[in-house]
């Protein structure tokens, strides 16, 4: 399994490829991905999994270690499909600079969720924050370098936190692997296990956009182009589900079981979450800008699937994992959508995206589609993912409760903004001009199968059921699911 | 047998109540101190009114002139006579309260139809002193529902047989009492009549009324008169023990109306469904409560 | 095939085709009577066979076990579903006509999406089904109502967020309730809460009190009660009907489905004859027939007085369920027909209307009755029956309510009751008087009767409701089946009689009307012996014979309808401004708004950001040494 | 106090200094100077967790030295150290880069409420 | 700046250290079970000792001065950061190489014009830089067994650069430098890669390594450094290039 390493080989060759390809770079972006994807797709389906993977022939905890698992490996495919759809919906003729950040990128968001050490982990994050900064920079106007340079300089502070994290935690456990880290934090005295808990999760939960850590999300996203947006939900959002999953349920859980060493801890995580979903949902309400809307929305879901991993029951986490299939596929038919539209319309402001839905059904209605599994309803797949993680609150304590009634509350929240939104696009236009450019027929295929695919899970769940299944299991016993693949025998 | 019987007790009721009406002009007038026309006045009108040439604007003005007295008729053949009825029926007071919205409805049609501006007033004020004195008529009704579990005029009626101490009267005063005002407001008569206010809205409803059509507008009010006497007097005085002894009972009664109606003024029509709404409804929910608890 | 999927998947498969072939509108609609027409026959022929039914396993497990979806035709399920496809299938027939090139409003996909749920409520087995059909209802009735038209959407957002608030409570609530009974199985859940009734008091009561706050916040009722004045008066117009007499039976469906039999079975504190909980829903109802009366009598727009006074409706239908007696449902269950069909003439005939005349504000109308006779006659029926006079289908049921009422002592609830009922006739007729009748204006003088196809449903709905009027068999048998299947013992109810608790007070509606129709006979021979009469212009009788053309003037058409219970309103003033709910949620939106608006600000300005940060890893610090 | 507890303590006290410039000041040129602050506090703090009493240089130059290997200090900080360094020089060179184009952008180095948002949509 | 919202952030920042300054006075003075942050661990318990006695494969083997070992760098960080996590150092290259590329991008494009050098700095700059490169050279070269390594020496080299800029001198374009970027780059990844088709392994050491002291020793270490060195070189260099060579510019301002 040692060719795992051309998922993080071959885009960094491509990179610096990238420099002295002229036109080609797009189809060559596009074929390293379609590679990626393939090879991943082809090793989630292979029977070798799981296994852990020594680079450079150092065992672990001595040498750097991949840990491919069905998690790890079944992330990393929805990574790469985000990667590629997010190639095709590039509008216009870019630079060099812009293919080979998003392959560093490409790389990067693989590697996060391959990578088996914490301060490897470390790097690849500062890679992501680069490649991100620089795609938010690459249109070089006011706004996306206001943006960019407000989320460099939060990230590389939040950063210093997670990299003095890993020190203490090198200090006191002497060892960077995370399976090893995972296997000895019982050892730890409480307060400085807190300290490192504190440490590290200041750092990633910049990158997950939680309340009150993300003061740069809907900056971001509103400065970049749709498929830098793509990028940003699809690759670094759905990198940053798999951290929680890998960071705070397997390396800081109690004896594997999926739930977090510090009680209290796991108690202000679920308030940062519930305050995520309701400061998202609520400034969503009002905004007129559709991107940040989206943004909004985005750090809504993130703080529902966190909540739904902080609950620590087998119910909620398979939630929690359909809510973050679900919120994969449909934010990206919103986001290429968005980016039509404003193509098409030159505005930001969705009350200006009028007669859009009339001209192009298939658009509004996979939009609709989109929002429908965003707001949790029946029949898309939105509505599995919330309906397990309620009922897995249930059993919680009365903060739990709490978090329920918060999410039933934001739901009509979100609902009234998005249907309002969804209905927008049906409304008579009221001017008689063409709008500014033609949507690509691509894009809009792109999104009319995703959300056919959003429909087909929320028809019938059981599609990606074991899948699933697998992930929460591995959650649930990472002693035999993580440590053990990485230290045969050592339990 | 039953057309036969309902058609007689038909003319019967229209009889009874055109001769009551004549009966209230004389004694109005005799308050008036005038002579006053003689007592059988109203059946010449009927027949002079019927005869001459009328006007109509559409057929609705027909159509609602015929369906209010139908539905008064109606209404008339479900109130037990003394213990006779047209035909056999439980005589359900909820079924005479709604058929005798036929009549209003009809007649607000057929007005309103004219396109006249007092005909439309006068009916949207005829309409909310309908829900003024619908009220308290209904908490009254409730009460001798309540204490007989019937909603049979029949029973309530024959519950009060045999002796003229077990008249509803003296069982319930407060109920009488409301159930008095409340039945002013029903007739029309003052000083709840701003529907008609002849100085206001020249006669209200019967404005563009002519010839035949207030003939059968007279013929409904008389048999309206005929219903909510005899309802009076089968729910509060034994019903009658024979025709002429109910006849004389609701005669009776209907004096004590005419005898106010001379002697009020008029209440606006916000005022008039006020004062229902707190004098009679609040004696009517007294009762109710004694007879409830 | 399953039959029970049949119903499912016919709806849900033309719903797909018509989106493809929307241009083609005709066609459209020509499906979507088809559609209907299909499922009434299906249903039809469904009666009495209660066992069938059909189930999926699903691969998503909640408490251990794979979760199922499963249909089973009950009998009252098959009671609401079939009035209810028969109300869409006229409706349909109207709306190919209606749908032209200037009404169209291109919602049969959608709607057929909300058929396709609609079956669903009705016949489903476990609460996961009910929900799932129960949001795709909500939800695809925004789009219907908003219709790609902005003012709509407005009204729709109201809608929306006031339903989205009852699909929140009723999600909890069956999570609750089915973490209790372990299985989302409906039966099951109610006896674990008759069992929990006993065992925790407040809990049960929160526990249905969420479901029920779902199914007043469907049916309108008191606090919820303003929806649909917004939403009834903006959605197509051929739209409003279904709104109005199927969607608002929903929850009617739910409290008997589920509120009823708990309340029944379970040992409740009594208040009076009836528990303290189904009182309290007594009261409920009371007060939104009253305030929806209220309400209605002053609106000048028709469609929203129609909406309040479908409002004032369900009132009386949540009273009636509210007694816990057999006549008290039986006249619920019989009133939830007859509004569907009363209803739904009384909306159909303002549609055509308004199909011809593109007016919504009464006092922008009037006289139209020479022009449009037959819509005329189908409306007076409607609001007859609506009013609840004999000896059309509206009286037996609101007499059997009352009734009921009066018999389980439920003093004041009945006078509300009769309150409503007497103000109906205040707006029923102002709504006549002002459309119908008085002055054509002169630009309304070229329109014509509403064209064939809308005149058929509309006929055939104004004899159905004199049908059941004469012979309320028609109605009370199937009722039947529904009381024994909810577990009553009933007698077979005859075609002609209706029966109640109370002594002696049965009553034939038959007999009724023949003695109806003698009186009337009697009063026509009066009118026709008389003497005749003579046809002339309303103009000449109130200009005193004299021609205003002569005097270079135009007579002026006057309608009266504008204020027409201005002293009645002027009373009330002070309480309507106090009960203003809509006032409320608007404050409450405007919040919203605010605090949207002001977290957006921080998320703008961002030079915050740094601060927040810290401020988040202070809250991780002073959370994990707590 | 031993050497150890010096660099533990001069290292936080750099970090502490270098956030509380992060926070305060408005200009850009002086946040990122505050970050190099913290980087440099880190970067002492790392090698200072491998910091050993009289340790020795993690280089071996004889086999006297290979044979007492616990008297040399902890190696792996000092990678991680080195790999920090570089990653600190990127981040400053990348954030100095856009801070001339920020300055160009909006006319200023100050952070503070600037509204990014007049530009129309660019896609 | 001496406003009061400033006054207010200072004393929140002040609060904010002062419960951080708490948090680690806490931390640090606990008296639970357990493993503190602040207790002296020794060496032996952590994975460094492994990489001491470069006994990572076999855990019973010995090793000797001059003899041969499993990383054969008498440079213990060296063999850290080039052989046992030489993934990491190769992603180092990564984040060097993205962020001048993104400041490449992001700078402004402004024809600046260098002044005239000093006639000294002009005759004095070859020597200079021959010596620049030379110590930078050795640095590479003997990463492995003294202090310094390929960053200290790329960054060395590209100074030499910096001072035949300031010159005016002519020594290397942009374009090369980004081909030596490139080349560098790409080489170092495709011998990574080559380690997967000849061992099985990415990143491996596959070269026979020499005897612990030696400079023909470490394996691939000083190759690997060669090419980072000219890689980092030739990304600092090219910093200096995007300053005032312009290029089209096409700001979207």
């Amino acid at each position: 399994m040692n060719s795992v390493l051309f998922l993080i080989v071959i885009p960094l060759l491509g990179a610096f490829l990238a420099l002295f390809g002229k036109k080609a770079n797009r189809i060559v972006a596009i074929l390293i991905t379609a590679f990626t994807e393939i090879f991943s797709i082809m090793i989630y389906l292979s029977d070798k999994l799981p296994v852990s993977v020594a680079i450079g022939g150092w065992q672990a905890p001595y040498g750097i270690n991949f840990v491919l698992t069905p998690l790890s490996v079944g992330f990393i495919v929805l990574i790469n499909l985000a990667a590629i759809i997010s190639l095709f919906i590039i509008r216009g003729e870019k630079e060099y600079q812009f293919y080979s950040t998003y392959l560093v990128l490409l790389a990067a968001a693989n590697g996060i969720v391959l990578t088996g050490d914490i301060f490897n982990f470390y790097i690849f994050s500062e890679l992501t924050t680069f490649a991100i900064t620089a795609l938010i920079a690459y249109p070089r106007n006011r706004r996306s370098t206001g943006a960019a340079i407000k989320y460099l300089i939060l990230a590389s502070t939040a950063s210093s936190f997670l990299l003095i994290g890993i020190g203490v935690v090198y200090k006191t456990l002497g060892t960077l692997n995370i399976a090893d880290i995972a296997s000895k934090i019982d050892l730890l005295n409480p307060l400085t296990l807190e300290l490192i808990i504190v440490l590290i999760l200041t750092g990633i939960f910049v990158e997950l956009e939680l309340f009150p850590f993300n003061m740069w999300v809907p900056k971001a996203y509103f400065a970049g182009t749709a498929s830098v947006n793509v990028m940003l939900h699809g690759m670094l959002g759905t990198a940053g589900a798999y951290i929680i999953a890998r960071i705070l349920l397997t390396m800081f859980a109690v004896n594997g079981s999926g739930m977090l060493v510090n009680a209290n801890i796991a108690n202000a995580i679920i308030v940062i979450a519930m305050l995520t979903i309701f400061v998202s949902e609520i400034a969503a309400f009002n905004e007129k800008k559709l991107k940040k809307v989206l943004a909004f929305s985005s750090m809504g879901q993130m703080g529902l699937i966190i909540f739904g991993f902080m609950i620590g029951n087998e119910q909620a986490l398979t939630g929690a994992f359909y809510m973050v299939v679900a919120n994969f596929l449909a934010k990206i038919i919103l986001f290429v959508l968005t980016g039509e539209f404003i193509a098409m319309t030159g505005s930001d402001n969705w009350e200006d995206m009028k007669g859009i839905g009339r001209k192009h059904p298939v658009a509004g209605v996979s939009f609709v589609i989109g929002s429908l599994s965003l707001m949790g309803v029946p029949f898309f797949a939105g509505f599995w993912g919330k309906l397990a993680v309620i009922q897995g609150a249930m059993s919680g304590n009365s903060f739990m409760i709490t978090g329920i009634v918060i999410i039933l509350i934001t739901a009509v929240v979100e609902g009234v903004y998005f249907l309002k939104i969804s209905h927008t696009f049906f409304l008579k236009k009221e001017d008689e001009k063409e709008f500014n450019a033609k949507a690509r027929i691509h894009s809009i295929v792109i999104a009319a199968a995703l959300a056919v695919i959003v429909l087909a899970i929320g028809v019938h769940p059981g599609l990606i059921e074991n899948n699933v299944n697998r992930a929460t299991n591995e959650i649930l016993n990472s002693t035999s699911n993580y440590v053990d693949v990485v230290f045969p025998g050592r339990y | 047998m039953v057309v036969i019987n309902i058609i007689l007790y038909s003319l019967f009721a229209i009889l009874v109540g055109l001769i009551f009406m004549g009966i209230g002009r004389k004694v109005s007038a005799r308050m008036h101190l005038r002579y006053g026309p003689p007592f059988y006045q109203s059946i010449l009108d009927i027949f002079k009114l019927m005869s001459r040439k009328s006007f109509t604007h559409n057929f609705v003005m027909d159509l609602g002139m015929v369906m209010a007295l139908a539905g008064l008729l109606g209404t008339m053949l479900y109130v037990p006579i003394a213990g006779h009825s047209a035909f056999i029926s439980n005589s359900n007071i909820i079924v005479i309260m709604y058929l005798m919205a036929i009549g209003s409805l009809g007649m607000a049609m057929a007005v309103t139809a004219s396109g006249n501006p007092n005909a439309t007033i006068g009916i949207s004020r005829a309409l909310t002193m309908m829900l003024g004195y619908e009220i308290p008529f209904f908490i009254i009704v409730l009460g001798l529902i309540i204490s007989n579990n019937s909603s049979s005029i029949s029973v309530i009626a024959a519950s009060q047989a045999g002796s003229i101490w077990n008249w509803n009267i003296w069982h319930m005063p407060l109920g009488y009492i409301a159930m008095e005002i409340t039945l002013q407001a029903m007739m029309g008569e003052k000083p709840f009549d701003a529907m008609i206010a002849p100085a206001e809205v020249a006669s209200g409803p019967m404005v563009e009324l002519s010839g035949k059509y207030l003939g059968l507008g007279l013929l409904t009010h008389a048999v309206s008169i005929f219903v909510e006497t005899g309802l009076m007097v089968n729910f509060f005085f034994g019903g009658g023990s024979n025709p002429i002894d109910f006849v004389i009972k609701q005669l009776g009664i209907y004096l004590i109306a005419v005898i106010f109606d001379n002697i009020f003024p008029r209440y606006k029509i916000e005022q008039a469904v006020k004062f229902l709404w707190i004098f009679p409804t609040g004696i009517a929910v007294v009762q109710l409560l004694l007879l409830a608890f | 095939m399953n039959i029970m999927l049949m119903l499912l998947v016919v709806p849900l498969i033309t719903a797909f085709l018509t989106m493809a072939i929307l241009k083609h509108q005709k066609t459209v609609w020509t499906i979507f009577l088809a559609v209907s027409g299909y499922l009434s026959y299906a249903l039809f022929t469904m009666y009495g066979k209660w066992d069938l039914s059909w189930s999926i396993e699903l691969g998503f497990k909640m408490f251990g076990k794979n979760v199922v979806l499963s249909l089973i035709n009950s009998p009252l399920g098959w009671f609401f579903a079939f009035f209810a496809s028969l109300t869409t299938l006229l409706i349909a027939m109207f709306s190919i006509a209606y749908n032209d090139e200037k009404h169209d409003s291109k919602t049969a996909p959608i709607w057929l999406l909300l058929i396709f749920s609609n079956i669903g409520i009705f016949f489903a087995k476990d609460w996961l089904m009910f929900f799932i059909m129960w949001e795709a209802m909500s939800t695809t009735a925004y789009f219907i109502i908003a219709h790609g038209k902005e003012i709509s959407a407005k009204a729709a957002k109201f809608y929306l967020s006031i339903s989205l608030i009852g699909t929140s409570t009723l999600l909890l609530g069956i999570i609750l309730v089915s973490r209790l009974s372990q299985t989302f199985d409906i039966g099951v859940s109610i006896d674990s809460l008759v069992k929990l009734f006993s065992t925790n008091y407040s809990a049960a009561l929160l526990y249905i009190g969420l479901f029920i706050t779902t199914f007043l916040i469907k049916s309108a009722i008191f606090p919820f009660y303003m929806w649909p004045s917004k939403a009834y008066a903006e959605s197509p117009d051929d739209f409003t009907p279904f709104l109005s007499t199927v969607m608002s039976k929903y929850g009617v469906y739910g409290l008997i489905l589920f509120i009823l039999p708990i309340l029944a079975k379970s040992d409740l504190p009594m208040f009076g004859k009836i528990s303290q909980p189904a009182y309290m829903l007594a009261v409920l109802g009371a007060i939104t027939s009253v305030l929806a009366t209220i309400l209605a009598i002053f609106q000048t727009d028709m469609k929203k007085l129609f909406a309040y006074s479908s409002v004032a409706n369900v009132g009386y239908i949540v009273m009636g369920l509210a007694t816990m007696s057999v006549v008290g449902i039986q006249g619920a269950l019989f009133h939830s027909v007859n509004h569907m069909i009363f209803k739904t003439a009384i909306f159909l005939s303002l549609a055509a209307v308004i199909y011809r005349t593109g007016e919504r504000d009464m006092h922008k109308l009037g006289g139209l009755v020479y022009k449009m006779p037959l819509t005329f006659l189908v409306y007076l029926l409607a609001i007859i029956s609506a009013a609840g006079i004999p000896p059309l289908s509206g009286f037996t049921s609101k007499w059997l309510i009352v009734q009921a009422l009066m018999a389980q002592k439920m003093l004041f609830v009945v006078v509300a009751m009769i309150f409503a009922s007497t103000g109906a006739f205040m707006y029923l007729l102002r709504c006549l008087a002002s459309v119908f009748l008085g002055q054509l204006p002169d630009k309304y003088k070229d329109i014509k009767e509403a064209p064939l196809l809308m005149a058929i449903p509309m006929t055939i709905l104004m004899l159905l409701t004199l049908a059941i009027g004469v012979i309320p068999g028609i109605i009370t048998k199937p009722i039947d089946a529904v009381l024994t299947g909810m577990g009553y013992n009933v007698e077979p109810s005859s075609w002609t009689t209706v029966h109640t608790a109370l002594a002696k007070s049965d009553l034939n509606l038959t007999y009724l009307f023949y003695v109806f129709m003698v009186a009337c006979v009697i009063s026509l021979i009066m009118y026709l012996i008389s003497g005749k009469q003579e046809k002339i212009d309303q103009i000449d009788n109130y200009t005193a014979g004299e021609n205003p053309l002569e005097w270079d003037t135009t007579p002026d058409r006057f309608n009266f309808a504008y204020g027409f219970y201005q002293p009645f309103k002027q009373m009330f003033n002070p309480m309507l401004d106090l009960i203003s709910f809509e006032r409320w949620m608007s404050s409450f939106g405007r919040i919203v708004e605010r605090a949207s608006s002001a977290l957006s600000l921080l998320y703008t300005r961002s030079e915050g950001a740094i601060l927040m940060l810290y401020i988040g890893i202070a809250i991780l610090i002073i959370g994990g040494m707590m | 106090m031993t050497m150890s507890n010096i660099f533990l303590i001069s290292s936080t006290s750099l970090i502490f200094i270098g956030l509380f410039g992060v926070l305060t000041r408005k200009n850009i040129v002086k946040i990122l100077l505050s970050l190099n602050i913290i980087e440099t506090g880190i970067n002492l703090l790392l090698v200072a967790f491998g910091y050993k009493e009289g340790g020795k240089v993690p280089i071996l130059t004889s086999s006297d030295s290979i044979n007492h290997l616990g008297n040399m200090v902890d190696p792996v900080p000092q990678a991680l150290v080195l790999t920090s360094i570089v990653i600190g020089l990127g981040t400053t060179a990348f954030a100095l880069g856009l801070t001339i184009r920020y300055y160009k952008t909006h006319g200023t180095l100050n952070i503070e409420a600037n509204d990014e948002e007049e530009v129309t949509a660019h896609e | 700046m001496k406003n009061d919202k400033s006054l207010l952030l200072n004393i929140l920042a002040i609060a904010f250290l002062a419960v951080l300054a708490y948090f680690i006075y806490s931390v640090a003075t606990s008296n639970d079970i357990g493993i503190k942050v602040t207790d002296n661990n020794v060496v032996e318990n952590r994975v460094a000792y492994r990489y001491l006695n470069k006994n990572v494969l076999d855990e019973n083997s010995k090793y000797e001065w001059g003899g041969k070992a499993e990383d054969s760098a008498a440079n213990v960080v060296t063999s850290i950061v080039a052989d046992y996590r030489l993934f990491d150092t190769s992603l180092e290259v990564i984040v060097l190489f993205i962020t001048v590329m993104g400041f490449g991008l992001v700078i402004p494009k402004e024809n600046i014009k260098i002044k005239e050098s000093t006639e000294l700095l002009y005759h004095w700059t070859p020597l200079l830089m021959t010596y620049m490169l030379l110590v930078g050279g050795y640095m590479f070269i003997n990463g492995h067994i003294s202090p310094g390594g390929g960053f200290p020496a790329g960054a060395i080299m590209s100074t030499a650069i910096l001072v035949g800029v300031l010159a005016g001198k002519q020594t290397v374009s942009h374009t090369t430098l980004k081909k030596i970027e490139a080349i560098a780059g790409t080489l170092i990844f495709s011998i990574a890669t080559l380690g997967f088709f000849l061992k099985g392994s990415f990143f491996i050491n596959f070269l026979e390594g020499g005897n612990v002291g030696d400079l023909f020793s470490a394996g691939l270490i000083p190759i690997l450094y060669t090419l980072v060195a000219f890689k980092v070189a030739a990304e600092l260099s090219g910093i200096y290039f995007e300053f005032y060579e312009g290029g089209e510019e096409h700001d979207n301002v």
